[in-house]
Parts: structure tokens; sequence; C-alpha cells
């Protein structure tokens, strides 16, 4: 033991008179670092409650407690954090699709009553509430956002042939883009059929596609039309449009169902022949005509459809070009129905002789016929000839193109060369104008009144349509349509400035006077919009089922004023697209038997 | 009459002797703490402690013997410092040191770790008898060179009374036994470093291998008269050691400034090392601080 | 050599293989009777409470994963000694037990002895979310979840774990109520000690303890 | 539970209990002793046990992510190192550049923080009071670097399968050197009261030996083995993240004494100090963090089983993974360094030994609780 | 690795081997020459540390699996041996004469899983749990929260709302498939 051992500890005296390291008591609560983790902050307006934060925390710490009633885009629920089971670990906040749920960096919480460690963030107030420090999402997130990108034509060639756009997910893809869905069920709501979206999509990415299709047709009959042409109100509310693409729903059902060339051993449906000795008359091969006839076929109602038109499909038919919705899909639909039981008659038009007889010899008559009058542009020199309404041009291009009905021209209304233009701003209009392309017109111009973005088609339409650079004149208001000298058309119009209308509303469009721009074109064919068509009706019996305006109003069960009659899509509803229609003919198929007695 | 008066003196100058034994004791825990660079308690934190183990509602007992121990710890320190000179040639301060002389006050010094001995037992703890068999070792280890140093002293100057043993210092500090007996001082100063129980001889007490030894199943009050113990205890010591060694002391104030310098060497060594074993301990005190022991009582002798 | 190699499971002196014996019941070694309920009044004493809350002693016992916080804040970052909080080796010198976290089954046989071990008034501190309502191993079959049914708390801190600044802050607290006199979680648990050790004895099954042997 | 000796003669039983000072952590040794020494010990556990593996095998992958980080709370984030990559290499996942050295770092700055609270723990037991406070200030100071790169302060659940979850925070580089520079400015303190302090040579130099001749027998790894001369250290022996890239030297010594053990240690700081400044410097200076993962409510592994082993400051923990083709892990075993130091070693270090020698043993070797019931 | 395997496969006959990594090669034995290529590995190969020692209930085949792991550290590599036991009378030889950290592994494993290792030192003292009655925990069988919420319960006042019920009643979401 040398004594330099014994001395050497003494050196560390020297410690005593060097500052202590204690932090000072006034600043002992001392501020954390700036991504520390601390308690829970929500925007309660952003939060859309679809429980993913709930799902994936393995201490069970968040319940989702009701806090408002759901709507459309929201369950109504919120987060609510149990701090007897939290560990800050922060999951919840990187796997929050809509970003709102973070951790501020407040550390102390002291309480005698065990009780109070549980809260809901941004709904019980807090002092750590608006804490921007902390950990907050978009560093690094749990949830990819961005969609598996779909393989299309390219956007010149496109523009020639008729061949289908859109050319579908493979089978890695398809799973690959069903695993983003975060299962929370909020697109069931927003979907007017409320179809078990998450559940095949579930079973999609489970590789067993079979019962992906069973569970698609649980509501829907005309999935391969609605995964091609749906206005995807699901798409808006998923949870990850929040911040990213949402899951391609509509392109994941189309993928299940052209799995399989002929759906009707696939499908197996087992229902009570509740309808045997039952007949039913369906009035309109639309997509509301034909999801009454299959339920109800499929009940063990005898069937019998009426369709004017020489094929089914109504406005997906006529109304919705075959390089978004190919013949050969609407034919395996079809068949589904010819598969079910129903007696269908093509090319037979209802009149009100036969609306009577049909109502005498079967115990429910349905009326889908949808809306078949094109609303005129009500400007003056609209009769000239050239101008021609979007509705009966669409008609008869795919009746040419499609059928071998005789009750039209071989002569198609443009030509090659042409110039067109097109007024109105729906799905119509940009159909109309992208048809015209592909008949060879040199150039298509869409004029309409408001903004773009106030447009009702769909955006992915609009965008094609730029794609096939389609010119879209906004904020034009057409005046007066005249002849030029050497027989083209000369449309007059004047450019409109927009006026807020009442909150929520688009806003209105109203006309610069003095200013008239000259638009020299071809053919000018008016999408302005569509209306209800009831005179084949008698007068007494469009008094009792219609308003003034030609719509049919309809109970809860969708029968109409007159016992017995009942009516759906496009008729009924303003929505106008094919689901709603499908929502209204299921509303009808659970009509029909509790009006009959028979559920 | 005048025994009374004595005796009233002498029970004040004992409180006095608690309190100043407290106050050093917190100084002691603040000096610790800013070695291992912390603020440490507030001074007065002795008394506050006291008060708490006062104030503690139920104290469990284990039968009679067990209040012998903190009683007989208290009697041993309480009597050393009755039967010593805390002030030279002041009535009061005298004490009852003409009663008793140094063989009474080491007895004292024994007296107190054997209660604690006893006294733990009765707890019943198995802590407790590995704790006292290491107390009463480790003390018996380090009164060897005490006594081999009080020897020295006592041949020297012939009487073994403390009143006497001052006075041969007096007459300033080239006196003082510290200088004129160097190696008695050395072996008795080494010895302190034992009896004060800090490190590196805190086996006895210390919590992390066998929880603070015989004081395992005591508890509140029993802890509180510990307290007051120990702190008479250390003051007595130091008084002893200054009446022995530092020519004793003619004011107050100079008894508290020597016995808190003497104070402030066991700390100082207290501080820096960690703890021996018992037989480490044992070995280091019959080592060299019992040579030196012997030598200063050769000295003395020839 | 210290594993036996014998291969054999020893034997107990009554013949009974180690480690088999049947579980007892409620032992002699856990109070059985209720003790005479305490006298409200002793609580209003501001000068006893002010001396028991400026001198805490903390029972050296980590029974869960928050008491590696208890180290810096005996240290000298945040030195609890300053606020008078010293630790307390033994049940015997100690007034306030914190449970640090999760608690098992096992160590809480171990809890119980010692809590009933220290003098009374002696408080119980909760840190953490394992011991509101289980924390992380709330589907743990090892790990008690509400710590309330089983030793009375005076005061939760929450945190996974609680910061040592949360912990000066819960004891600041604790201190405040010891001082007011609302921190009795200890006569509660000698008044309804019949509550408390039906709940006990529904988790833990052996009672055993070590006896010491000679 | 207690174990009665059969053939007791006149030996006191003892238990080194739970409630303990003197124990690392919450473990209870039940020793024979005669007077002062220990005839023979045995280790108890339990106290900690949780069901960590029962657990996870209930929990997704993502979601048993936070949880393994409890099992050892020192140093955490080697059981967060050891899941990722088991899970990683069974779901066949590739981190990104950075993410390797982010890793690294991380490990580092856990394994010097143990080591720093290690020799407090080896002087604390010895009696010392004054190394405790500061190698716990020391850690402290360390803790706050994690807490400003991982937003947890003992706790970090930073490393997520596919990389780290957040970049390194701006100007972090100049305060962990800072950080650094402290406990490089306190080491030679430690050293005057402890190395070179007599008493404490004398505590701790022949006590606690640990004999060469079990290597062959036993798994020891980490300074248990080291300081019986072995240079064992998975970082250079099986190399992983980017300790390839990194030149440190694996410290030997020998006595195998607490000595041994705690030099060892001592010199280890300075090899984990020399290592971060290498981390922070040669670390890429962009790119991202982490690879995406597959959806984390239905990320399904398929069946595999796989071994991956790291070097905590106690020795080498490896982490046994089988997945069964479900969403969840069908089981884990987490082998920690200390589940041999602790049973089998512990054991034998016991005989002969003094109980007051008990505790500095225990935390020279360490043996960590929670590790060994997990 | 592989002609390492293949001077196993002289010895014993290996079920299957799969070179997991560079490191570490995995293979199968049969439970009858378990013991026996243990014993040969720990005395004349390189792998004479026995690292890791569990075992793994495959409830679906109605069997457990020992895994051993034993590691040669001068040649830096690993060798996982794995054997197939019956799971409905769970035993198997105990190692712990040739490893004795086996001798906790054991007692743990009949603890948790209930595989008794005749001969093993420590076999049925308790370990992790004390007073436990219920099947060995680790088990696939056993329902750890089940047991927890019966045996601790949770804390009351706690209510879940699922996002998908709550859709769903609120809009009705009815099947035409099937009659609900």
């Amino acid at each position: 033991m040398s004594l330099k051992n014994a001395l050497a500890p003494f050196g560390i005296w020297a410690r005593a008179l060097a500052r202590p390291y204690t932090i000072p008591v006034e600043d002992i609560m001392r501020a954390p670092a700036d991504r520390y983790r601390g308690w829970h902050t929500n925007d309660a307006e952003a939060c859309i409650g679809c429980g993913s934060c709930s799902d994936i925390c393995q201490n069970a710490a968040i319940d989702m407690v009701v806090n408002r009633d759901a709507t459309k885009g929201d369950t109504g629920l919120r987060p609510m954090v149990d701090y007897g089971r939290c560990c800050w670990c922060a999951l919840c906040v990187d796997v929050c699709p809509s970003g709102s749920l973070g951790l501020s960096s407040e550390y102390t919480w002291v309480d005698k009553d065990p009780e109070v460690f549980r809260y809901v963030p941004g709904v019980d107030k807090k002092p750590w509430d608006d804490d921007t420090k902390g950990w907050h999402g978009g560093e690094w997130d749990l949830i990819n956002h961005d969609r598996v990108p779909m393989s299309m034509l390219p956007g010149e060639t496109r523009g020639q042939t008729w061949a289908e756009v859109v050319l579908g997910y493979s089978e890695e893809e398809a799973q690959r883009e069903a695993a983003r869905c975060l299962e929370c069920g909020i697109c069931t709501a927003a979907c007017p059929a409320h179809m078990h979206i998450p559940e095949y999509i579930g079973a999609i990415r489970d590789g067993n596609y079979e019962q992906a299709v069973n569970l698609i047709y649980e509501t829907n009959p005309m999935p391969e039309m609605c995964g091609k042409v749906c206005t995807r109100r699901c798409e808006d509310v998923c949870a990850h449009a929040k911040q990213g693409e949402p899951v391609a729903i509509r392109w994941l059902k189309r993928f299940a169902t052209e799995r399989f060339d002929d759906l009707r051993e696939v499908i197996k449906a087992d229902v009570a022949p509740i309808g045997v000795g039952k007949r039913v008359a369906v009035i309109g091969g639309g997509p509301s005509g034909i999801t009454v006839a299959y339920y109800l076929a499929i009940r063990g109602f005898e069937v019998n459809l009426y369709e004017a038109l020489p094929t089914l499909g109504g406005a997906t038919f006529f109304g919705i070009p075959k390089y978004r919705f190919p013949m050969p899909s609407l034919e395996k639909q079809v068949d589904m129905l010819r598969g079910a039981g129903v007696k269908l008659h093509v090319n037979s038009p209802v009149d009100a002789a036969l609306f009577e007889e049909l109502r005498s010899t079967h115990d429910a008559v349905f009326i889908g016929a949808g809306l078949m009058r094109g609303k005129a542009m009500r400007v003056e020199g609209e009769d000239a000839p050239g101008v021609v309404n979007a509705l009966t041009f669409l008609l008869e291009h795919h009746l040419r193109n499609n059928t071998d009905s005789d009750k039209v021209s071989k002569e198609p209304v443009v030509l090659p060369g042409m110039k067109v233009a097109v007024v109105g701003g729906g799905n119509t209009a940009i159909d109309a104008a992208r048809v015209s392309l592909r008949l060879g017109a040199s150039e298509v111009v869409i004029s309409y009144r408001r903004r773009k973005e106030d447009m009702p088609a769909d955006w992915e339409e609009i965008e094609d349509a730029e794609h096939e650079n389609i010119q879209i004149d906004v904020q034009a208001i057409p005046l007066r349509i005249e002849q030029t000298p050497d027989g083209r058309l000369d449309l007059i119009w004047g450019p409109a400035e927009m006026v807020a209308d009442k909150p929520g509303a688009r806003p209105k469009p109203v006309l610069v006077e003095g200013v008239e721009n000259h638009l020299v074109v071809d053919r000018i064919i008016g999408a302005i919009g569509q209306g209800p068509n009831l005179r084949w009706l008698s007068p007494e019996a469009q008094g009792t089922i219609a308003d003034k305006w030609g719509w049919i109003k309809v109970n809860e069960d969708g029968m109409t004023g007159m016992p017995g009659v009942f009516a759906g899509g496009d008729l009924v509803n303003e929505t106008a697209d094919a689901i709603s229609a499908i929502a209204d003919g299921l509303r009808v198929v659970q009509g029909i038997p509790r009006w009959l007695g028979l559920q | 009459m005048e025994l009374l008066l004595q005796i009233l003196w002498s029970s004040i100058g004992v409180l006095i002797a608690v309190a100043y034994g407290l106050l050093t004791g917190g100084i002691v825990r603040k000096l610790f703490a800013r070695i291992q660079g912390r603020v440490g308690p507030p001074v007065y934190q002795g008394f506050i402690d006291l008060g708490k183990n006062f104030f503690v509602r139920d104290n469990i007992s284990h039968g009679p013997m067990f209040y012998f121990g903190p009683a007989l710890r208290t009697a041993g320190g309480v009597g050393i410092f009755l039967f010593i000179p805390a002030i030279v040639g002041w009535a009061p301060g005298e004490n009852f040191s003409f009663a008793g002389d140094l063989l009474l006050v080491m007895y004292f010094m024994f007296f107190g770790s054997l209660g604690m001995a006893l006294g733990g037992s009765a707890g019943g703890h198995p802590h407790t008898p590995i704790g006292a068999g290491r107390g009463l070792s480790q003390m018996t280890a380090f009164e060897v060179p005490f006594i081999l140093a009080v020897i020295a002293l006592v041949a020297d100057t012939g009487s073994f009374s403390v009143h006497d043993l001052t006075l041969a210092q007096a007459g300033g500090f080239l006196e003082w036994n510290l200088l004129t007996h160097p190696f008695a001082a050395a072996a008795a100063f080494i010895a302190m470093l034992g009896m004060n129980g800090y490190a590196p001889f805190n086996v006895v007490g210390a919590p992390n291998e066998i929880p603070v030894g015989p004081m395992t199943e005591y508890q509140g009050g029993f802890i509180a008269t510990l307290g007051t113990g120990r702190a008479i205890f250390a003051i007595a010591k130091m008084i002893l050691f200054m009446d022995l060694f530092l020519g004793g002391a003619t004011s107050i104030l100079e008894a508290f400034i020597k016995v808190f310098v003497i104070y402030m060497w066991s700390v100082a060594v207290a501080a820096v090392f960690p703890r021996y074993r018992v037989d480490q301990s044992m070995r280091f005190f019959l080592g060299w601080p019992a040579l030196i022991g012997v030598v200063a009582v050769l000295l003395a002798l020839f | 050599m210290g594993v036996e190699e014998k291969g054999k499971v020893p034997l107990l002196p009554s013949g009974v293989p180690v480690g088999s014996k049947p579980h007892a019941t409620d032992s002699t070694l856990f109070a059985q009777g209720r003790p005479k309920p305490l006298s409200l009044d002793e609580s209003v004493a501001f000068i006893k409470n002010w001396f028991r809350a400026q001198s805490l002693n903390v029972m050296a016992y980590g029974t869960g994963c928050g008491s590696i916080e208890l180290g810096p804040l005996g240290t000298s970052r945040f030195d609890m000694e300053r606020f008078g909080i010293t630790g307390g080796p033994t049940p015997r010198q100690s007034s306030v037990l914190i449970i640090s976290g999760y608690l098992s089954v096992k160590t809480l046989k171990r809890v119980i002895r010692s809590y009933e071990q220290m003098p009374n008034p002696r408080w119980v501190v909760a840190l953490g979310s394992c011991t509101i309502n289980g924390g992380m191993y709330w589907d743990s079959y090892s790990t008690i979840k509400i710590l309330d049914q089983y030793l009375p708390v005076d005061v939760y801190v929450n945190g996974c774990m609680p910061r040592p600044e949360a912990l000066i802050a819960g004891f600041k607290d604790l201190m405040d109520m010891i001082k007011r006199g609302e921190a009795n979680g200890y006569i509660e648990y000698q008044n309804n000690l019949d509550w408390y050790r039906a709940n006990q004895r529904k988790v833990i099954k052996d009672w055993n303890l070590p006896e010491y042997s000679w | 539970m207690t174990i009665e000796n059969p053939h007791v003669e006149k030996e006191t039983q003892l238990w080194v209990g739970p409630q303990h000072p003197g124990v690392t952590g919450n473990m209870a040794i039940q020793v024979w002793l005669t007077g002062d020494t220990i005839q023979r010990g045995i280790t108890h556990v339990g106290y900690l046990h949780r069901g960590f593996e029962k657990l996870m095998e209930r929990r997704k992958f993502i979601q048993s992510f936070p949880i393994v980080c409890r099992i050892c709370v020192p140093e955490p984030d080697t059981n967060e190192y050891l899941l990722a990559a088991s899970i990683e290499e069974l779901g066949g996942i590739t981190i990104p550049e950075k993410a390797v050295w982010l890793r690294t770092l991380v490990l580092e700055m856990s394994r010097l923080a143990s080591l720093v609270q290690q020799i407090g723990g080896g002087a604390g037991a010895t009696g010392l009071g004054a190394v405790p406070n500061w190698t716990y200030t020391l850690r402290d100071y360390i803790l706050d670097s994690f807490e400003e790169l991982t937003g947890g302060r003992v706790y970090h659940m930073y490393m997520v399968y596919g990389g780290v979850r957040r970049d390194l925070p701006v100007g972090f580089a100049e305060r962990m050197e800072a950080t650094l520079r402290k406990i490089e400015e306190r080491l030679p303190y430690i050293d005057k009261v402890t190395f070179q302090s007599s008493v404490w040579r004398e505590r701790t130099q022949g006590v606690g030996l640990t004999d060469p001749a079990w290597v062959k027998e036993m798994g020891i790894s980490g300074p248990a083995i080291r300081a019986m001369g072995f240079a064992r250290d998975v970082r250079r022996d099986f190399p992983y993240l980017a300790y390839p890239e990194l030149d440190f030297s694996v410290i030997t010594s020998t006595g195998g004494d607490i000595y041994a053990r705690m030099e060892i240690r001592r010199h280890e700081v300075v090899e984990s100090i020399k290592i971060i400044r290498q981390v922070l410097q040669k670390m890429p200076k962009d790119g991202p963090v982490a690879a995406p993962i597959p959806n984390v409510f239905t990320w399904r592994i398929p069946t595999g089983q796989t071994y991956v082993r790291a070097e905590a400051s106690r020795g080498e923990m490896g982490y046994y993974t089988v997945t069964d083709g479900s969403d969840k892990v069908r089981r884990v075993h987490v082998r920690g360094a200390s589940y041999v130091h602790g049973f089998a070693m512990a054991e034998r270090m016991f005989e002969g030994l003094n109980i007051a020698d008990l505790h500095p043993t225990l935390v020279s070797i360490p043996t960590c609780p929670p590790e060994m019931e997990r | 690795m592989n002609e390492f395997v293949q001077e196993i496969q002289a010895r014993f006959e290996v079920l299957w081997s799969n070179p997991q990594r560079p490191d570490l090669m995995q293979i199968g034995v049969r439970q009858v020459n378990a013991l026996p290529l243990l014993t040969w590995l720990k005395s004349n190969t390189g792998y004479f540390i026995l690292n890791h020692f569990s075992a793994v209930d495959w409830i679906e085949d109605g069997e457990f699996q020992l895994t051993y792991l034993l590691t040669d550290y001068a040649a830096r590599r690993s060798l996982m041996v794995c054997v197939r036991i019956d799971r409905a009378a769970p035993t198997a030889e105990s190692v712990h004469h040739l490893w004795p950290e086996a001798v906790t592994y054991e007692q743990e494993m009949f603890e948790m899983f209930g595989i008794s290792f005749p001969g093993s030192p420590r076999q049925g003292v308790d370990l992790l749990l004390e007073g436990w009655e219920d099947i060995p925990p680790m088990r696939r069988d056993f329902d750890t929260a089940a047991f927890a919420e019966e045996a601790f319960g949770f804390r009351p006042g706690r209510t879940h709302t699922n996002p998908r019920d709550r859709v769903a009643i609120a809009f009705g979401q009815k099947g035409f498939l099937h009659d609900h």
C-alpha cells in the first residue's frame, strides 16, 4: 500500500470548491428537448375518428368515444387516451392518417386520484393543448400515402383508339394496394350502397378473390361497371385522402370482378325464396332496374324487364363511351341477370297502355326509366342544322357502333376533320367531346359557364380530356348561334364573372355586358343536362307519381303515390350517378317484399 | 447545594453538546454533498430528522432489552461528556471531571457499543448479530492504538484524571500533547477514525451490505434517541481529544472551534475513501498505528 | 461447487422434496388483527406534519423500472436531499414506499411485507402508468393492474417512466398533502384492512416467506 | 420461495433479499454464512417477471417494438436493435446507409451511459459516495443527448424496423462533443478515488475471482471474460452495423477479479468515446433514415428462425426469433449476458466470498435481473 | 459450413439443414440422437459453448421444438440444433452435465413450458413465478389476457365504440346475398 495510493484520493477535495452539478430549484422544471414525447394533443376538427390509433396501440390505451354524430366523412368518434396504459411510443401519432394526433412535450402530471388520468385530447382542455414542440406526424409515417400507380394507355395514342384507357392492376399490384387499407370503414358510410369495402379489400389482400367478389355482390349487381366508372364517393372520404392518395377502391373492385370471366357459378346466394309465385315488372334496364331485377329474381320472384333500347345498361350503356366501359363487361353483367332467371324484353318501350296492363298482371311494377330528355340550351339559333343534343348524339353513336338497330342512320353526325364545340361541363359533355375526337374531329372545344374547379365532371375525366388536348374555355355563357355564309356555325358567347352564391354552393356566373366572342365550328353539341321524360305515362298517372317538373316522389320503401308502383334511379334522386341508382334499387328490393307482406 | 448547581450546569452543557452535535452533523452532510457535486440538505436538517423521528406514531418494540440499546448508547455519550472538563478553569464547564478519570471515560466509550449490540440482537433480525459482531471486533481493533496512546500520556503525566492531563498542557500551544507526544497523538487520531464510524471504517452501519447492522430493527423514537446519542457521543469524544491533545479549552468559543477542527480530520478522510471490510480494518489498526502506539509508550517510559 | 451435482432433488429435513412445499395460507408473518383506529385530531397537529413532511425517508426498494430515475434524483443532478428526502435502507427506517412501475405478484408479497413493517405515518407514491391500470403489461399474467386494490396510494406520478423533474413535483405534492394532513392512506389501510387483505389473498397464492434459520 | 439446505450444521442462512440496497436491481441471493464468509449462495429472480415473450406472441410486429426496450432498463437500445435486426432479417428488409450509422451511434451512446453507471456502481458498492454521484450526472448528460435525438429519456423507442424514426437534430454533434468532453474531464478524478486509492484496491483486488476454466463450460461474455484475458467481443467476432468500418480495440486484462473488471470498464469508456467521435464524423450527411415497411396492420413474415447477437455493456446479448407466417411472432427468446452470469457463474463466485464483498461482486459482473427473468 | 454439416451427417442423421446466414447454420435432428450429437460437438469440435437453449411451442403440430445454439468463437460461427419433441408428454434428456448454465434454462423451461428434464438439479423449483396453479404460461393454449382480466381485473369506466360498428349502425349496412 504505497504512500501515493494512500494520498491520491485526497485530490478530489477540489471538487468541493467547484460549482455543484445540481439544477437550481427555480428551473428544475426545465424545458425538454424539442421532440420529447409528452402528453397527447389532437385537432378534433381534422380528426375523422377512423380508429387507426386505437387499433395500433398495443397497450389498448386508446378508446374511441362518441364525440359528435357520424357524418359521411367522419365517424364522430374521438380517441380517448388512458394514461393508465400509455407508454408514449407515439405509434398512434405515426399511424394517424389525418395527422391530427400529436404528442406535446409536457411531462409532469401528478395527482392523488387515479381516475383522472384519462382524457380525450383536443376535446378536454389541457394546458399543453397548443404545444407545437413534441412528436408530430409527417417526418416518419407508418402508413404510406402514395397509391400504387395504375398503368394507362399513353396520352397521344389513346385519342385515336376505342381500346380501354385504364389497363387495370396486376395481382401483385392489387395486393400491394389492398394492403394499404387501414380497414377503418369510413368509406362504407360514404358509399350510397354502403358496400362492404374493408371486408372485400381485405379478401383481395389475402388473395381469396372468390370471397371478395361475393362480398361485392352483397350490395352491387354491376361491380365491373362500378369498378370502371363509379364517381368514387368512398375514395373522397378515405382516411388516406387526408394527407395522400386514397386507396384505389374502384380499381380494386374492378380487379376482383375481372378475375372471373363468368361470375354465375362464383356468386353463391342463399336467401329464402320468399317471392315464389309473385310477378314483378321492371321498366328500364338501367342500374336501378338491374338491381331490382337481380335481387328479386334470386329471391324467387318472376321478373319481367322491359328495355326500350336493344341492350340493357341504360345511361351506363349509351351515356358512357366504350373506352371507359367496354361492351363485354356490360354483357357479362347482363348474363348474370339471365343466370338469375330474369326475362329480358329488349327493344320494347312501355307506353301508357302497356303500363296499365303490366300493373294488372304483376304484383308490383318498378319504374327505372332514367333521364331520357336532353335539356335544350334555350339559346336563339339552337334549331340550326349541325346543333345536336349530347344525349341523342351519344345514344345514336352507341346504337350505331354496338348494335345492329335500324332506327338510326348509318351516317355519324361528326365527320372526320370537323371542328366541334361542346357546351356544358358535366361527365356527358366530356364524353361527347372525347367521342367526337375519336370520330376524327380535328379540334374539339368545351365551353363552360363556370370555372374549371366548379365542373361537375370527375377530375380524372377532365385530366384525361386535357391529356387528349381537348381545349376547355371557362366562364363562357352562350348567347346565340348564327349560320356563317359557308354553312358553318358561329357560337357567340360572352365572358362571365363569378358571384358568390349562398355559402357552400358553387358561385353563380353573371354575364359581362357588351363583350361578344365568336367561335366558328362545324358542329355544336349541347350537354346542359338531362331531365325526366314521363310522357309515355298517362297524364293522370304522371300527376299522381311525379311533381310538376317530372321528378318522381317516393316513400322510404321506394313506393310512389300509386300503390304497387315503385321507382328509383335518376328519376328519383338528384345525385344522378350509377351507385345512387343501385342504392335506390336496393331500397326497393327491401320495399317490395315488405309491401307484399312477404318479409 | 453546590452539587445541585453543578447538575443544572452540566445538563445545560449536555443540551448544548447535543445541539452542536446535530449542527456539526448537518455541516458534515453538507460537506459530503459538496464533494459529491450536490447542493446537500439544509444545515439544520439534523433537527428536522430528530423531530420527525420523535413524531413517528407507533414504535414497534421487541421487548425490554430492545429499549436498552439506544438508552445505553446515549448514556455512554453523556457519560463521557459529564466526566471530562469541557472548559477548564470555569466551574460550570468543569462538569464532574473531579469525580471521574480516564478509565471511567474509556469504559463509557465501550459501554455504548456493547449496549447497541445487546439491544439490536433483541430485535431478532439476523443482520443485527452480524452487524454487532462486526462493530465489536472493529471496536477492539481501533481501541488498541488509542489505549497505547493513553498509556503513553498517563505514564508521562502520572495521573489518570483528565483534568490533570489538561492542566499539564497549560501554557501555549507548544505545550500541547499533540506536539510533545507526537506518536501518541498520531496513534490516537488514527484510532479516532474508527471511533467516529465514518468511512473507511463504517462497515458496521453500511447500508448496502448488511443494512445498518445493529440498527436494522430500530425506528421512530429509538432512532431519535440513537441520533442524539451519536451527536453527543461524537462531541464528547472530540472534547476528550481536545482535552488530551489540544490542551483543553478555556472558553466556550475556543471549545467549539477546536472540536470542529478535530471533527474535520475524520470527515476529510471519510469523504474520499471507500469502506474497509472488518478483517481489513482490524488488520489496518493492528498494523502500523499499533506500532506507533508502542513507540509512544516506549518513549514515555524511558 | 455452487450447483448441486447430485442429480437428485434434495429433500427437506421433513422429507418433503425441496420446492414443492404446500402453499401456506396467511402465515403469521402478516398483520392479522386490525389495530385500533387512529384518532383524527392527530392529523390536525400542524407541527408534527410539518416535521414529517420536511424529512422523508424513501425506502430503498426499486420494485419496477421507474426506480432507475431514482438514481439521478438521489444524486447530484436533481438532489432530492436538499428537500430533506433521504434513503431508508430498511422498512423500519423509511416513511415513503415508492412503487416505481409494474408490480409482479412475487414482488407484491414482499412489498406488502415491507409496507406493513414501516412505522406509521407511511405513504405510498405510485409511479408510471403500470400502477394505474396495468400499463404496458396490461395483459401479463404476472403483474397486478390496479395498485389501489392492494395498497393505499397517496400520490400518482404519471409517465412511462416519470422523469426526475416529475418525481420532484410528485414529492412536493406529497409534502404539501402531508402538511395539510390529507395524506392519510395509512389510516385507510388500517381501517379497512380486510378489504385490502381479501384483494391480496385473491392474487397471492403462496404466502410462504423465507424463514431465517440459524 | 425457500430452498432449505438439508445438511444444515452451524451455518446462518440469510436472504440478501429483493428489498436490499445492496442488490443490483430486484433479485435475491440466499446465502449460507459461517461468520462473515459465504459457504454457498443461490440466486432467486422472478421479482420483475412480466413475461415479455408471452406478451410479444400476442402483439403484431410493430406493436412489440416499443415493449422490447423495457427488458433491460440501464441499456434499452441493445434490445431494440436486436429485435429490429431479427425481424428485418426474417422479413427481408434492408436499412439505408444513414440508419446503419445512426443505430451504431445510439448503441454506443447507450453502452457509454451503461458503462459510466457501472463504474459509479462499482465505486458506490465499496462505500464511496462521491463517484456514483458524478457518474449518474455524466449519465444524465448522455440521457439529455438521447432525449434530443430520440425523443425519449431512458426508453428511446427509436430503432424501428427499416431504420430509425428521426434524423440527427441540427447541432447535435457539437453538443455531444461537449458531453464527451465533460466525461473525459471527470475520469481522472474517478481514477484518483478508485484505481489509485489504496483502500479501494485492497477491497477489489483478489476479490470475486472467476476461474478461466469456466470459459469452456459456460457462455461467459463481456467484461467478465475479458478480465480473464480472453479478447471476446461480438463487435469484433460477429461484426454488425457500422462496426467493421470503426477502429476500436478490445480491452482485456488479467486477474479475473473485481479490479480487473472495473479497469476494463474504465478503458472501455475511453474506447466508446473514441467510437462515438468516429461515428459522428464518418456519418453520411444526408439520405433516408428508414426504409419503407409493409402496412403494419397486416404485415406477415414467412416461417423462419434466426439468432442475432450484439455486444451490450454486460456482455453478449442475443435474440432467438421464430416467425410462423402469421402477423405475430411465434417465439422470441431474449438471451441476456446476465442469464449465465447471474446463475451459474455467480453462484460459483459466491463461495468463500465475504458477505461485505457480495454487493461489489454483483455490481462488477454485473447482473441485471430483468434480463435474467424477462 | 456445408462440409461441416456433411461431417455431422456422417455421424448422425440430419433431418434438414438451412444456412440462415454465413455465420449461422441451422440443422434439425431427431430427439433420439440429440444428446449424442451435443456431446460429440462439445468434446471434439470447436462448438463447445452453449450460447442459448430454449423451446418453441408448435401447438398445431403437437410438438415442442428444443433449440440449442452452439458457438465456435475461434471460427466465429454458430450452429443451431433444432430437436422436435412430442407435446403431450414432453420430456428430454438434461444437458446440465455438459453445460452448467443449462440448469437454469431447464428449470425455466419446466416452469414455463412443462418440459421435464429428468435429472435436472433444480427442476420443479420456482424460478419466475410463485404459487402458480394454472398450466405452464408460455404454452400457446394459455390465454394471458383472459387470465389477467379474471385474476387482476382492469379499472372500470372505459367504453370503446368500434368505428366499423358505429358506421354500420349509423348507415344501416346490410347484405342482400344472405339473410342476415
